[in-house]
């Protein structure tokens, strides 16, 4: 009887369940729509800096539909909260990919949140586009890299320390991750590379959200007072800027004795800091918001315009949303379908126009061309291009500064492989289909 | 006589145990036999969420045990958690073998990342899976072992000890984060491929992990139900409500504190190790203090010293976090907030309690019930 | 086959009076069971203990008195180990120095003691608070893998019988009478089978119904065991001493039957004068 | 936001407009000349820019320096409409003609424009001016100017003027910084009987631009004596630089051991007097760092005074909220420690959500006010940055405030009889209830002070919280609960020891260091460095 009675309660709950889970995993399949997935943060340190990347994503998606749509459908947003978490973003894309079967998703920040989504999209062959600057060392077939890779940033920047302001030492001070170490990794090997002694490059690595700068701050400066002139290459992370910046200033280390050249420090960090103290230091990017071209300022009307709010700055992984989203959209337009891997064939070699006057082009190897534009801070947070590479530069997925990937090559059109490598003729890793 | 010990005066445990056995066998009947387009369908988005779910409630049962039984509240479980998803994780970076983007036969892509010539000498072994196997109870038991010990042996409790507890997890953290460490860094182990030579995202392998965690989790809770209906479960809870007392009954009372804390420990490493192959990532994070403060919340909330409570506790928590981060990704932090206040303030029992006071009017609660 | 049953049978056979901690019987030849030797305890300046000295025969009943303050609880805690003297020695018989071991060990080897607040499991039955008192292997593995034995079962009938709570055996001991876990808490403390009884102040709150019963329970058992009380009630003390010692300012002022001490005037000024 | 840029201008120009003021008056001689070259700055491109100021620089015109100092301030503005007209804006909304000081109103200029310069123009006006501020009136602008000039080197043209100024020089420090300056310079004569004079001279000079040269020479020069001399002057330095570098890591271990402790205070009362585990303490900061950035939106012209009504409104502020937080929740589970740690914890949640939702999740800029900024120079070695010294003083204050509290007041004494014993304190009328709030409320208040604190040394946003909550625990808990004096030991022992550690073992590995040590140093003294004693502490 207990049994019986137990075993029914056990089939009634069981029942509600998989109710509740069909719940979760509801999937209003409206093919009169073309769904966009939207993977940032909104919760969690990381919203900071991502939520923004969300409503410039709402922004784009609205103002493509105002056009008319896309093949003749709408676009619909499809935007969920990975919170920060890693693991929570592959859930999230999955999600994305197989119950709400979006046709594009544009998210990520981190590489460690894009690492963590990349083995999904690969699995369910979606299509990911990747805003942010980052480490390189990277190619799949189904992202798409539309921030800079470490050739389209850092080497230009240190380029220009060298060439004139006649940097001779450096300090690289970096957050202790992947990009950081990487930057740093690259850009020793360079310095070495032009004839810069051990001596005169001094590597310091510190935690996220590093707040007490005060003897590495001390440390830099009595590296920097040995008659040679100095700079810090800094690849510091988000919260751990301000402290940082602070304590320059208040230990009397101007811009014009030890200039900063971020990495990390764009329009959006300078909006939420007192940029006084930064005047004069710089930062690498392939756009200002400062630029003055007709795009751009169409694009920060449009953007003010949207967001309600005369304040708030654009930055350069929105430009690259910018992008992205338009190349998507001509490709599928190319296409003729937002199916994956159509996509893929179809948007290699897309051009279109970037914020900065120029064309911006996808490249066989899933990154695209950018120019490089060095500025120095202002005091209204915003930046002054002292410095632009000639023309637009091609992103390489592989350093050729590093051991490790100096022979690697990606090319998804003609050798359809991330990671081929040149010497031994052969994809690594067989991770090609 | 074991069955009949372990099982009645347990209805909840039973109801919950039998849900459990019934996701079991439907899941992967609904989701590899039924084809997609049926309604009755089972995604595997959703089969990993609830294979995901499944290694939470081990893990809310591991803390259940040492604080609902024990009355020691660990803030610091994430990291035997995380410890055993790193040691499964260092397995399967090896089964990467030369598949990596650098190609290196033996070393994982971080290291040719960093110019690391040799494979850390900890890093040796993981290539076998019993190796592995035995790091994820070794690992973690160890590190219990040695804390437990230090911490029960000076009295350090309650408070005092959820914090240090706290400052374990935060060290390991920050240790975790360092690239030096030789664990990938803030990025951690990604980008597995097999597990026993299956390929990872093969349907057929995630239903077996998926079987796994179920399985594990089951096992766990009978294991669990063991310990607390022995003898020396009753002496636990005599420890929890008079420490002194039992100690002047001539048990050795940080000797039960310790083999509960190490057991427990070693269920969180096996939750974290059927983890790890489910999400494909396991970096610092899981060590970060917040995420073991929450597990402490999943605990509460579906009602501690019951054991299932724990498992209803991590379904419930967890589901509502999916509910909410996508209906509601703005604000989802408001009900979650909400909840654990709402928790603490009405529900001391949790929702186990709750239901409970519906049912006491009908019959008898068993005492067991009662934390 | 079975890794413990080696250790089962040595404990069944230790149930008896014979200790099994210690590994060899408590020598007692000298007539003390407890020697407390110019003990004395500090806590921040303050002298809880000052050169005690105390001698408890065994099978003795002794009641010990004083005023608050006069260090009662303290020596009932440097006795149990749960408080370490800064001086002197404290014996167990002629060879076991209970300075050297810590509380459980000191309680496995035959001190039993009761709070002055009655302290039982709450959450168990009290059959199970009984169970768990049980003298026998007390180590984590083997409580984890081991019924009680028979014989252990048995003895457990008698104290639930000798204690009056056979009827309440099945019910919560929390649900009991303030007097009914005083009784509880002494029975527990037959179950560990002790040489030793440190009772303190066990009828208090009781009614003069359930004092009495307490009186008649504690003098059977002295004989048997050296029962120590320490208690206010003086009509309590008077019902049950044959000596009396007290304490005053953490050393023995007097000791003696309950007249002659009544009589003694140090004694009567530390009560009265002053 | 714009009208907070403004007002930063306003000091700025305020301070250009002093440095103007004298020169207002006189006649432009060459008005032609100069007025040209002011208006090639706004017309000509940023490259040349560098020219016309060192021509600007070359004319010797009064207003000279006011426009470069303008120029270099940001305060040098140029109108849209052409012809463009290059005006300062001495105070906000203030113009005055560029070329020759005549003030014109606001309106006729319409909008305008800063003129921008880079780094290479900021050092060159720097160098420039630093040559016309040898002689200026103030001694600490002469003495920035020599200084300036070593660390831009020097060449022999200034070792002459140098040398002319010094024999006239009254301040002795100017004096002798000037002196440094014309020794580092005689390093490279050719004459070896001046090396050997100037490597004496800077034995002992602290200038950081001196060591560099001064071992070049004790390895390359080609005299033996002054090689030796060189190596001396060197060992001179470096030995007082050692002791410098002491000095400089104390202070900057006693200066994140006042940031614990104002981060730990508010804990030691909630935790350590009531027992409440505040998991919502450190949004309690949060909430104090941004009501001084409320408070500065509101007074964007007062900026300088806005630390000194932000921190009673933050005490206010956050001390509302914790009466609320402890009335609302708190007061239903004393006795329940852990308990509270959940609900707290949930507190948190909903607070820093609430923070994202009111302020957006982006980091507030919280201005520093001018005082906060800069450093105290000691010598050219040992700075102490003002913000950190006024943070450590700050942090004792509030200290010692809170100790006198709890020590002198009737609701100190109230709070301790409640602490140690509830029915008793209630016996003695003693409203419990009351007591309990004001507390918590003072814990939450002290929370929001240091909340002030911190937005001066970092990010005002929504995870300001997180970052200080474990190490305040940690600083509590290792101090002693219940023993404020505990509480400001460990804060500060925390504080050196992490320094210490830090330039050997790296920041994070410290870090790491100092929790495995405080994790044994628990096991070792349960109850912290300064245990509760009694009775009541017992378990």
């Amino acid at each position: 009887m207990k049994l019986k009675k137990l075993l029914k309660t056990i089939g009634v709950l069981g029942a509600s369940c998989t109710l509740a889970l069909s719940s979760i995993t509801a999937n209003a399949q409206e093919d009169d729509t073309i769904k966009v997935g939207v993977l940032h943060s909104l919760s969690g340190t990381m919203a900071i800096s991502e939520t923004t990347l969300k409503d410039t994503m709402l922004m784009l998606i609205e103002e493509q539909n105002k056009k008319g749509g896309l093949l003749g459908k709408k676009l619909e947003p499809v935007v969920v909260d990975p919170a920060s978490n890693w693991p929570l973003f592959a859930e999230k894309t999955r999600e994305l990919l197989a119950q709400e079967k979006v046709d594009a998703i544009f998210g990520c920040w981190t590489s460690v949140s894009r690492k963590s989504v990349l083995p999904v999209v690969e699995e369910l062959n979606g299509l990911l586009f990747y805003p942010v600057q980052y480490e390189g060392e990277e190619s799949s077939r189904n992202v798409f890299y539309t921030g800079a890779a470490p050739n389209q940033q850092a080497i230009p920047a240190v380029d220009y320390l060298m060439n004139e302001l006649e940097v001779k030492r450096w300090v690289l001070a970096g957050t202790d991750y992947v990009y950081p170490r990487t930057t740093n990794k690259i850009l020793a090997a360079y310095l070495k590379a032009k004839g810069v002694a051990d001596e005169d490059i001094m590597i310091n690595y510190t935690p996220f959200g590093h707040s007490d700068w005060q003897n590495i701050v001390s440390d830099i400066k009595r590296f920097g007072s040995s008659g040679k002139k100095t700079a810090v290459v800094s690849t510091i992370n988000g919260d751990a800027n301000v402290p940082f910046y602070r304590e320059l200033g208040n230990q009397g280390i101007s811009a014009e004795d030890i200039p900063v050249v971020a990495f990390s420090v764009g329009e959006e960090e300078l909006s939420g800091i007192d940029a006084k103290p930064l005047v004069g230091h710089m930062a690498a990017w392939n756009y200002f918001m400062s630029v003055d071209t007709d795009e751009n300022n169409a694009f920060i009307d449009q953007w003010l315009a949207f967001i309600g709010d005369e304040d708030r700055v654009t930055n350069d992984p929105m430009e690259a949303h910018y992008i992205g989203f338009n190349m998507w959209v001509k490709a599928v337009e190319k296409a003729g379908t937002t199916d994956s891997d159509a996509v893929i064939d179809a948007i290699v070699g897309v051009e279109v126009p970037n914020l900065t006057g120029g064309t911006s082009k996808m490249l066989p190897n899933h990154h695209i061309t950018k120019p490089v534009l060095l500025g120095e801070i202002q005091e209204d947070g915003q930046f002054l291009t002292v410095w632009e590479t000639d023309g637009l530069v091609a992103g390489d997925a592989w350093s050729d500064y590093l051991e490790g990937s100096k022979d690697l090559k990606s090319d998804w059109v003609s050798l359809n492989c991330g990671n081929y490598n040149t010497k031994t003729k052969k994809c690594v890793g067989a991770t090609a289909e | 006589m074991l069955t009949q010990r372990l099982l009645t005066s347990d209805k909840g445990g039973m109801l919950v145990l039998g849900l459990i056995a019934l996701t079991c066998i439907v899941v992967p009947i609904l989701n590899l036999a039924v084809p997609e387009s049926s309604p009755f369908h089972v995604s595997t988005f959703a089969v990993t969420l609830l294979g995901k779910f499944l290694c939470y409630a081990l893990l809310a049962l591991a803390l259940d045990l040492i604080w609902g039984y024990a009355g020691i509240l660990s803030l610091g479980h994430g990291a035997f958690f995380a410890l055993g998803g790193y040691a499964m994780g260092m397995y399967l970076m090896r089964q990467i073998g030369d598949r990596g983007k650098y190609g290196d036969p033996l070393l994982p892509d971080f290291m040719v990342f960093l110019n690391w010539q040799d494979l850390p000498w900890y890093w040796h072994g993981f290539d076998m899976f019993w190796f592995a196997a035995l790091m994820i109870i070794l690992v973690p038991g160890i590190l219990a072992w040695v804390f437990g010990w230090l911490a029960f042996r000076s009295r350090v409790t309650g408070v005092y000890f959820a914090i240090i507890t706290q400052a374990l997890t935060y060290a390991l953290m920050l240790a975790f984060f360092r690239n030096e460490m030789g664990f990938g860094g803030n990025n951690g182990l990604t980008d597995f491929k097999d597990i026993l030579d299956f390929s990872i995202t093969a349907d057929s392998t995630r239903i077996g992990l998926f079987l796994a965690s179920g399985i594990a989790l089951m096992l766990a809770y009978l294991a669990c139900r063991y310990i607390v209906t022995s003898r020396a479960g009753k002496v636990i809870v005599s420890i929890r409500d008079a420490e002194s007392r039992t100690r002047f009954s001539g048990y050795q009372v940080e000797s039960y504190k310790l083999w509960l804390f190490v057991f427990s420990a070693v269920l969180a490493g096996i939750a974290g190790a059927l983890y790890v192959p489910q999400v494909g990532i396991i970096n610092p994070g899981e060590f970060s203090p917040l995420n073991s403060i929450e597990l402490v919340v999943w605990v509460a909330t579906g009602g501690r010293g019951t054991l299932y409570g724990a498992i209803v506790g991590a379904f419930s928590v967890n589901y509502g976090k999916t509910v909410f981060t996508t209906f509601y990704p703005e604000a989802w932090l408001f009900p979650l907030g909400l909840l654990f206040v709402l928790v603490t303030l009405v529900l001391p029992k949790g929702l186990v309690g709750l239901i409970g006071r519906f049912k006491k009017n009908k019959s008898a609660t068993n005492k067991e019930e009662q934390p | 086959m079975n890794p413990f049953k080696h250790a089962r049978n040595w404990s069944t056979k230790a149930l008896p009076v014979k200790d099994p901690n210690f590994g060899h019987p408590l020598d007692t030849s000298h007539g003390p069971i407890l020697y407390v030797e110019d003990v004395s305890v500090s806590f921040d300046g303050f002298k809880a203990l000052n050169n005690l000295n105390l001698y408890i025969d065994e099978g003795e009943l002794r009641c010990i008195i004083g005023p608050n303050g006069a260090g009662k609880t303290t020596m009932m805690d440097v006795i149990t180990g749960k408080t370490k003297p800064d001086s002197g020695s404290i014996y167990f018989g002629q060879q076991i120095n209970l300075r050297e071991l810590s509380e459980h060990q000191i309680a496995r080897g035959g001190i039993g003691r009761k709070f002055q607040k009655p302290t039982v499991f709450e959450a168990l039955s009290v059959y199970e608070n009984l169970e768990l008192a049980t003298a026998g292997n007390k180590k984590f593995w083997f409580t984890l893998t081991r019924e009680l034995t028979g014989e252990q079962r048995d003895r457990l009938d008698e104290v639930l019988y000798t204690i009056g709570l056979t009827q309440s055996r099945f019910n919560s001991a929390g649900n009991l009478s303030h007097g009914q876990k005083q009784w509880l808490e002494i029975g527990m403390l037959l179950m560990q089978s002790p040489r030793v009884l440190l009772v303190d102040e066990p009828v208090a709150g009781m009614t003069g119904e359930e004092t009495e019963r307490t009186a008649e329970l504690l003098t059977s058992l002295a004989g048997k065991h050296s029962v120590i009380v320490v208690e206010h009630d003086m009509a309590f003390v008077r019902s049950i001493a044959r000596k009396v010692t007290v304490l005053h300012q953490g050393s023995v002022l007097a000791e003696g039957s309950m007249d002659q001490v009544q009589s003694d005037p140090k004694v009567i000024e530390v009560y009265l004068g002053e | 936001m714009a009208l907070l840029k403004k007002s930063v201008c306003l000091w700025i120009a305020l301070a250009a407009c002093l440095i103007a003021l004298p020169c207002a008056y006189a006649q432009p001689q060459e008005p032609d000349e100069f007025a040209t070259l002011v208006d090639e700055l706004a017309t000509g491109s940023l490259s040349k820019r560098g020219k016309t100021v060192d021509a600007i620089a070359a004319t010797g015109h009064e207003r000279a320096q006011a426009v470069l100092h303008a120029l270099l301030q940001g305060s040098l503005q140029t109108t849209r409409s052409t012809p463009k007209q290059v005006v300062i804006e001495t105070t906000n909304d203030v113009y005055v003609l560029a070329a020759n000081g005549e003030s014109v109103a606001a309106k006729a200029l319409g909008r305008t424009k800063r003129i921008p310069i880079h780094n290479k123009l900021r050092s060159q006006i720097k160098t420039l001016m630093a040559q016309m501020n040898l002689s200026a009136v103030d001694a600490g602008v002469r003495q920035r100017a020599v200084e300036q000039m070593i660390s831009d080197g020097v060449d022999s043209d200034s070792i002459e003027l140098l040398q002319t100024l010094q024999s006239k020089e009254s301040n002795t420090d100017v004096r002798d910084a000037m002196t440094a300056a014309i020794a580092l310079a005689q390093l490279e004569s050719s004459s070896a009987e001046t090396r050997l004079t100037a490597v004496k001279i800077l034995r002992g000079s602290l200038y950081p631009e001196v060591r560099g040269p001064l071992e070049a020479i004790a390895k390359h020069d080609s005299e033996r004596s002054i090689r030796v001399e060189a190596q001396r002057s060197l060992d001179s330095i470096d030995g007082k630089l050692k002791m410098f570098r002491l000095g400089e890591n104390i202070f900057f271990g006693l200066s994140l051991g006042s940031v614990l402790l104002l981060s730990a205070i508010g804990l030691a009362i909630t935790f350590g007097v009531m027992g409440v585990i505040n998991m919502a303490h450190g949004e309690l900061m949060m909430i104090g760092a941004y009501t001084t950035w409320v408070i500065q939106q509101a007074f964007p012209n007062h900026i300088e005074y806005s630390l000194f009504m932000a921190i009673p409104a933050a005490f206010v502020v956050s001390g509302l909220v914790g009466i609320a937080i402890e009335r609302g929740v708190i007061q239903f589970l004393y006795g329940r420690p852990l308990e509270t740690l959940l609900a707290t914890f949930g507190i948190s949640l909903i607070l820093q959500q609430a923070a994202r939702s009111i302020f957006s999740p982006l980091n507030r800029a919280v201005s520093l006010p001018e005082w906060m900024s800069g450093s105290l120079q000691i010598n050219p070695a040992f700075s102490i940055t003002f913000n950190r010294l006024y943070i450590l003083l700050f942090g004792l204050m509030v200290f010692f405030a809170l100790l006198a509290v709890l020590k002198k007041t009737s609701l100190g004494l109230k709070v301790r009889a409640v602490s140690q014993n509830r029915p008793m304190a209630r016996a003695v009328g003693v409203r419990a209830s009351w007591v309990d709030a004001m507390t918590f409320g003072l814990g939450s208040g002290v929370a929001g002070i240091a909340g002030v604190a911190l937005s001066q040394l970092t990010n005002v946003g929504p995870n300001l919280g997180q970052a200080y909550i474990i190490d305040s625990f940690m600083v509590v808990v290792f101090g002693g609960v219940g023993n404020l004096w505990g509480t400001l030991v460990s804060a500060m022992s925390l504080g050196v020891i992490n320094k210490f550690m830090e330039p050997f073992a790296g920041a994070v590995l410290a870090k790491v260091l100092i929790l495995v040590l405080l994790i044994l140093f628990i096991q070792k003294k349960p109850k912290g460095l300064f245990p509760q004693k009694g009775r009541a502490a017992a378990d």
